[in-house]
């Protein structure tokens, strides 16, 4: 059993390894950006699919992730200005934690709508601040993001973007998707299953819920963090659309999309909600009718997400082996 | 001739079997009761016959209609009221709107005596004029058992559904509202089917006994019998 | 600042306060009964906009006389709840049974659906209707000119707010839907057809949303696009207003609506961040609202 | 029919590459006082051949226009615009056999925010390989994406979005960026002098304009030239409703408040129809004088009942009425045609990416006929600087940075029977020539904005 899973994982990565050389180098560039997402809806999914937390607002730190790499490399900073990505990922990792802390403490005494209400409130505020604080944050217009330096090196546009930065994303993505798989089979990550089935009886024996599902929206927010410091470099540019309760949306298809309750779930829904807008918007621009028109089918026909239907389809398969 | 019939009926919550080949029957101006312990299935039965529940097989007749797939609110037309064991009271409206409410929903009365069931609920429960103006929330439990099952009789039933009506009542209150139970009968003549955990109380009033076990009637019959039956009697208090 | 521009600002703040208020009466009835949390409400609003744009140009292109343009309004809404009668059917009665964020998603979908669609039909540039707006004129307030339509709104919104009162408070049929809101099995026990209830509910929400739109449509102009910035604002009234709180919902839309007004008067950079600021304060406050009810066990 | 004439003139004039004042530019408006001619091609071809390559012929496939600009969201007719001007220019061209035989495809994409119009260009050049794009995207995408037009090396007809900050600083010396539309530091400057000239006794200035870069560049560069230019006037109030606001209600209000005596407003698009009706019901039309910077972005959907008489406004670089068509049969023929095709009157977008495009198509030939190979994106970009194009809207010289420099103009609005939409009162038309858009006191002393010499015009407005 084991074996057969790192024969899998083994083909994956050389999979994932090869494949900037044979696609097309704009779907390099794709790929590195969906897998900046899969890591922030992997993130998410421990307090949405795993806590049972709806928050309509974490698109807060897919933002303070970006924002931190984007102003940490202000060229008003000038000999303190940062390029190199490790320190910039560590800043947005303190950052994120720090606010996912603040927030966390005051939104986790709530759950179903008000947790995700508080959260919207939370991410428009910030919203706010980018978009008024013309001087600071660029307003509108944002902040340009400059090309980082990965492991102490720099390499020109082009290569960078559409080639080398894919392998350092996807490092990382492998490094954090092990963090994870490691906290969900962790006595702490089966506690948060707990708290999702019954907080009232987790309470009964013996979970410290808040502390757990302030941990949980901690860890959540520092995936955001990781996966818009990622995200900044690749995109070149931040601005405040990257925080409002919109974008806040699609993290929450994403998972759904996916499957929440799968632990594969949210990565394989960031890959086909990015995808399918990416391709969508090339042949329409009614792509939002189209988008729309699939989350509604995808409530409707899959509630359980891609992987839940597989899964479920996996186990009468096997089950019928057996 | 049976008002209410239930033939080998089957229900199913989730996947887990509630109802296993239930087949009872109520008659004409009959109070019936179901007796049995809590979770053995006698507010399933109560639920099935309301249509809250949608058997997996057997039949329901209602006056020789038969109501298998009729939705709650048709039942409640066709004439089975129904006052939940929860009471289920509208807590943001007063006791006179709770009342009112089904005359509200039903315009037209099934037989033309509408008007007089106003009164004869207040003449069986007299208590209600001085609860008129009072909001749902400030009921206490007998007072909201009264206004539940003074609710259904509003809907002018011909079968009339208790679900434990007399569960955690004081004694006192207990006796008395048994009392009116019977007094339901004698002033408009309906069939009563109710629910209840002791048979010592269920036999206060009752003519005729089920005795439910886990989803199976496992005995009826008269009072009387149910009453000698010390092993019945051991099975349902489960002691 | 003079006392006349006050009054003014005040004003202008209860024009925008109203908009939120009747988009979060619909919100509110479509939650407090069925538990949906419908974002699709605010395309219903644009679409009850573009809808009444449509009637009015043909109107005034045709030379129809002042009076039906009037009638424009209420006709553009009642279409909208026509859609109602439609969408409810397919989609809304399989959202119920689902839990919140399914149905969050959905209606989310729809939303998006609702806006692309308003884009394919009437296109992408603006739309205005003015001949109404023009024809009222302008008033003078206190030596200040003012929209006279403005006031048309105001007394529209105070009439819906006290129809609805009416409506839920003093009717029979309010009072069947306060209880079925309450407990849907039982008063289905009582003979309520709770589909066709729900069906009917669903076209008052999304008629008066439409009303909405309908009514704002001379004074501002239909874009796509126009649904996302009120159904946001209208989630913050609805929470601080309380949930399924038509006093609270008022209260709050005036609240957010005059915070904007002054902010943009005195402190112009904080005017947005202000509202939410207000929305997370009153949740951590207060996560009940301003006039919510207490929460029950199984709510928290 | 003359404009069928007048069209196939104008692309057998354009195609020749005709350099200088050809024959529909001659009676072009004010084409007399245009800049000198420099001349660019030269050293282009000379380096290329010196360089001895290989000579490229021309490719097979067609030249794809990628259009990036608002196709959803409030800003759309500002899309439908750009995309409707480079259709028109493609139609035309490829009725006349292309570029070299090449025909021309136009492809569209959706701008929205800053990162999605950095992830439209990027995908436009890498997968869809597109040879030339353009749009008008707003300041703030501009400047997001103007850092990645210089390294992505394919050029890009900006219509109307620069920013002073995106001149100055992001791209001070562009190769692929080209601005088919004045930039956005022409008209403050332009608005002052219109201000100085017409309410010489104003004292209190305010704005409402949108809160984005566009802006608050327009707003703060029209008060520097103000300060320079008439120091008794002030800036009393200044507000910022957000771009897309659907109440104006508030800011007019508070700029009522204020008592200006003119009030500038550089809302267009939907925001200045809204703006327009509001601000006619709060009486400020007639409290105090009104100059728009940017509202013909919102032409046809001006209609009659909207505009009230007497706003000043500043026409960005094309009014569909300028020049005449009597005395300019070209653009008669560009409105009439455009007209048929879209039903609307052309917007200044329009015009820009359709002059954009030829512009692109001489360079092209020019270069091809010089030396016989098919330029690269680098030689036709440097073709195009310094070289000329004769557009609907007369002649256009395109300097050394990519500028496309031409007159403004502007007037008072009124509602003329002829036309559904509201117009331009012709007895108030007027142009300001590109010598007084960088040059505002050409009464003495003249001083010339030194373009070219990367001095901020901030500084420059400082050293008047």
């Amino acid at each position: 059993m084991k074996t057969k899973y790192i024969i899998a994982l083994i083909i994956g990565l050389l999979l994932a390894s090869v494949l900037p050389l044979v696609i097309p180098k704009y779907y390099t560039y794709v790929l590195s950006v969906t897998i900046c997402f899969a890591i922030y809806a992997l993130g998410y999914n421990i307090l949405f699919g795993r806590t049972g937390l709806l928050s309509f607002g974490h698109a807060l730190y897919l933002g303070i992730g970006a924002y931190t790499v984007a102003a940490l490399m202000r060229p008003e900073l000038g000999p303190y200005r940062i390029f190199s990505m490790e320190l910039l990922l560590l800043a947005a990792i303190v950052t994120s934690a720090i606010v996912g802390l603040g927030v966390g403490a005051l939104c986790i005494r709530y759950t179903r709508i008000f947790f995700g209400l508080i959260n919207l409130g939370f991410v428009m505020v910030w919203h706010a601040l980018l978009l008024k604080l013309y001087h600071i944050t660029g307003g509108t217009d944002g902040l340009p993001v400059y090309i980082p330096s990965t492991l102490g090196i720099t390499l020109p546009y082009e290569t960078f973007r559409t080639f080398s930065f894919y392998y350092y994303v996807l490092a990382v993505f492998l490094i954090v998707t092990y963090v994870m798989w490691r906290i969900y089979n962790s006595p702490f990550g089966l506690a948060l299953k707990a708290i999702r089935e019954n907080g009232v009886r987790a309470e009964f024996i013996g979970i410290p819920v808040g502390r757990y599902r302030l941990a949980a929206y901690v860890i959540s927010a520092i995936y955001g963090g990781i996966g818009g410091a990622l995200w900044a470099p690749l995109s070149g540019q931040v601005s405040p659309d990257v925080s409002t309760w919109l974008t806040s949306g699609d993290v929450v298809m994403m998972n759904i999309l996916g499957g929440m309750f799968n632990f594969a779930g949210p990565i394989v829904g960031a890959f086909l909600f990015y995808n399918l807008k990416i391709q969508i918007m090339h042949f329409t621009t009614y792509w939002s009718f189209i988008l729309g028109l699939s989350a509604i089918f995808f409530v409707l026909v899959f509630p359980g997400g891609i992987m839940g239907w597989l899964s479920t389809k996996m186990k009468k398969f096997y089950g019928q082996k057996a | 001739m049976a008002l209410l019939e239930l033939e080998r009926v089957n229900t199913f919550i989730g996947s887990v079997q509630v109802l296993r080949d239930i087949s009872i029957n109520v008659d004409k101006g009959e109070i019936v009761c179901l007796v049995g312990r809590n979770g053995a299935g006698k507010t399933s039965t109560i639920k099935t016959i309301m249509g809250l529940l949608r058997p997996k097989s057997g039949t329901i007749r209602f006056k020789d209609e038969d109501i298998t797939d009729l939705p709650p609110y048709r039942r409640a037309r066709l004439g089975i009221g129904l006052a939940p064991d929860y009471r289920g009271i509208f807590t943001d409206l007063t006791v006179e709107e709770n009342l009112q409410f089904p005359k509200w929903v039903i315009k037209r009365n099934r037989n033309q005596s509408g008007s007089n069931i106003e009164k004869e609920v207040h003449a069986i429960f007299p208590e209600l004029d001085r609860l008129r103006k009072r909001e749902g929330l400030v009921l206490s439990g007998g007072e909201g058992k009264m206004v539940a099952t003074a609710r259904a009789l509003m809907l002018n039933p011909e079968l009339l559904l208790l679900d434990e009506p007399l569960e955690g009542l004081a004694p006192i209150v207990l006796v008395r509202f048994a009392e009116r139970i019977k007094k339901i009968r004698e002033a408009l003549g309906i069939a009563i089917l109710l629910a209840e955990s002791n048979i010592a109380h269920a036999s206060r009033v009752a003519d005729r006994i089920y005795v439910v076990e886990r989803g199976e009637i496992v005995y009826g019959g008269s009072v009387e019998d149910v009453s000698r039956d010390e092993q019945l009697n051991r099975l349902v208090r489960g002691f | 600042m003079d006392p006349e521009t006050v009054v003014i600002i005040i004003l202008n703040g209860m024009f925008y306060a109203l908009s939120l208020f009747l988009i979060t009466i619909g919100l509110n009835i479509l939650y407090g009964f069925m538990k949906v949390l419908n974002i699709a409400h605010g395309g219903l609003y644009a679409t009850g906009a573009f809808l009444t744009w449509a009637l009015m140009n043909t109107a005034a292109k045709a030379g129809y006389p002042i009076y039906i343009l009037w009638l424009c309004i209420p006709v553009g809404a009642f279409l909208v709840g026509l859609l109602a009668l439609v969408i409810e059917p397919l989609l809304f009665k399989r959202l119920y049974r689902l839990r919140e964020e399914y149905s969050l998603l959905a209606t989310f979908g729809l939303m998006l659906v609702f806006d692309d669609s308003l884009r394919m039909i009437f296109g992408g540039s603006p739309l205005s209707a003015n001949q109404l707006y023009n024809w009222m004129g302008t008033l003078t307030i206190l030596g200040k000119s003012y929209p006279t339509y403005n006031f048309v709104i105001y007394a529209f919104a105070i009439a819906v707010a006290l129809g609805l009162w009416i409506f839920f408070f003093k009717t029979k049929m309010g009072r069947i839907l306060r209880g079925t809101a309450q407990d849907r099995e039982m008063s289905a026990c009582l003979g309520v057809n709770v589909s066709i209830l729900y069906t009917e509910t669903f076209f008052l929400a999304v008629f008066i949303a439409g009303l909405g739109g309908a009514i704002y449509l001379p004074a501002t102009n239909a874009y796509s696009g126009m649904g996302f910035e009120p159904i946001v604002l209208s989630f913050a009234v609805m929470i601080i207003g309380g949930l399924g709180s038509l006093k609270g919902a008022l209260v709050a839309a005036s609240m957010i609506g005059l915070v904007r007004a002054f902010g943009i008067a005195l402190m112009p950079e904080l005017e947005l961040a202000v509202v939410f600021l207000i929305l997370i304060i009153t949740l951590i406050v207060r996560p009940r609202g301003l006039f919510g009810k207490k929460f029950t066990r199984e709510e928290k | 029919m003359s404009g069928k004439t007048s069209r196939r003139d104008f692309v057998k004039t354009a195609a020749a590459g005709i350099v200088g004042f050809g024959v529909g530019a001659g009676v072009g408006y004010g084409a007399s006082q245009m800049m000198a001619p420099p001349t660019g091609v030269a050293p282009t071809v000379t380096k290329t051949v010196e360089l001895g390559k290989t000579p490229r012929g021309v490719p097979k496939e067609p030249i794809k226009i990628g259009i990036v600009s608002w196709f959803t969201g409030p800003s759309t007719m500002v899309g439908e615009a750009c995309y409707g001007g480079a259709r028109f220019a493609a139609d035309e061209i490829n009725k006349a056999g292309g570029i070299l035989g090449r025909k021309i495809e136009v492809l569209k994409r959706d701008c929205g925010t800053p990162e999605v119009t950095v992830d439209a260009v990027r995908r436009f050049v890498l997968e869809d390989k597109v040879d030339l794009m353009g749009g008008d995207v707003g300041g703030s995408n501009c400047n997001a994406i103007v850092p990645h037009i210089e390294q992505l090396k394919v050029p890009f007809f900006f219509q109307c979005s620069t920013t002073v900050k995106e001149v100055e600083e992001l791209d001070p010396n562009p190769l692929y960026v080209f601005r088919t539309g004045e930039q956005n530091l022409a008209e403050p400057n332009v608005a002052a002098q219109l201000i100085v000239r017409e309410f010489p006794n104003a004292k209190r200035i305010a704005g409402i304009n949108p809160d984005y870069v566009y802006g608050r560049e327009a707003m703060m560069y029209t008060m520097k030239a103000l300060n320079k230019l008439a120091p008794h006037m002030e800036s009393v109030l200044e507000t910022w409703p957000p771009l897309g606001a659907t109440d104006f209600s508030s800011h007019i209000t508070a700029v009522l408040d204020a008592k200006p005596d003119v009030v500038i407003t550089a809302c267009w698009g939907g925001d200045f129809v809204t703006f327009a009706k509001q601000a006619t019901a709060y009486g400020l039309f007639q409290k105090t004088n009104v100059v728009s910077i940017l509202g013909s972005m919102a032409l046809n959907s001006l209609t009659k009942d909207i505009v009230p008489p007497g706003v000043w406004m500043l026409q960005r670089d094309y009014y569909f009425e300028a020049p005449p068509h009597n005395l300019y049969p070209l653009n008669k023929w560009f409105v009439e045609t455009y007209r048929k095709r879209e039903n609307k009157f052309p917007e200044f977008d329009v015009m820009q990416i359709f002059s954009g495009i030829f512009a692109y198509k001489q360079a092209v030939e020019r270069v091809y006929a010089a030396t016989g190979s098919y330029p690269e994106n680098e030689e036709i970009c440097r073709a195009i600087q310094n070289s000329q194009v004769v557009s609907p809207a007369g002649h256009r010289v395109i300097t050394s940075d990519g500028q496309f420099i031409n007159p403004l103009p502007y007037g008072k609005t009124w509602h003329d029977p002829k036309y559904p939409i509201a117009t331009i009162d012709p007895k108030t038309l007027g142009f300001i020539m590109p010598e007084y858009v960088y040059n505002p006191k050409s009464l003495p002393p003249v001083l010339q904005y030194p373009l070219g010499t990367g001095m901020k015009y901030s500084d420059w407005i400082a050293s008047w």
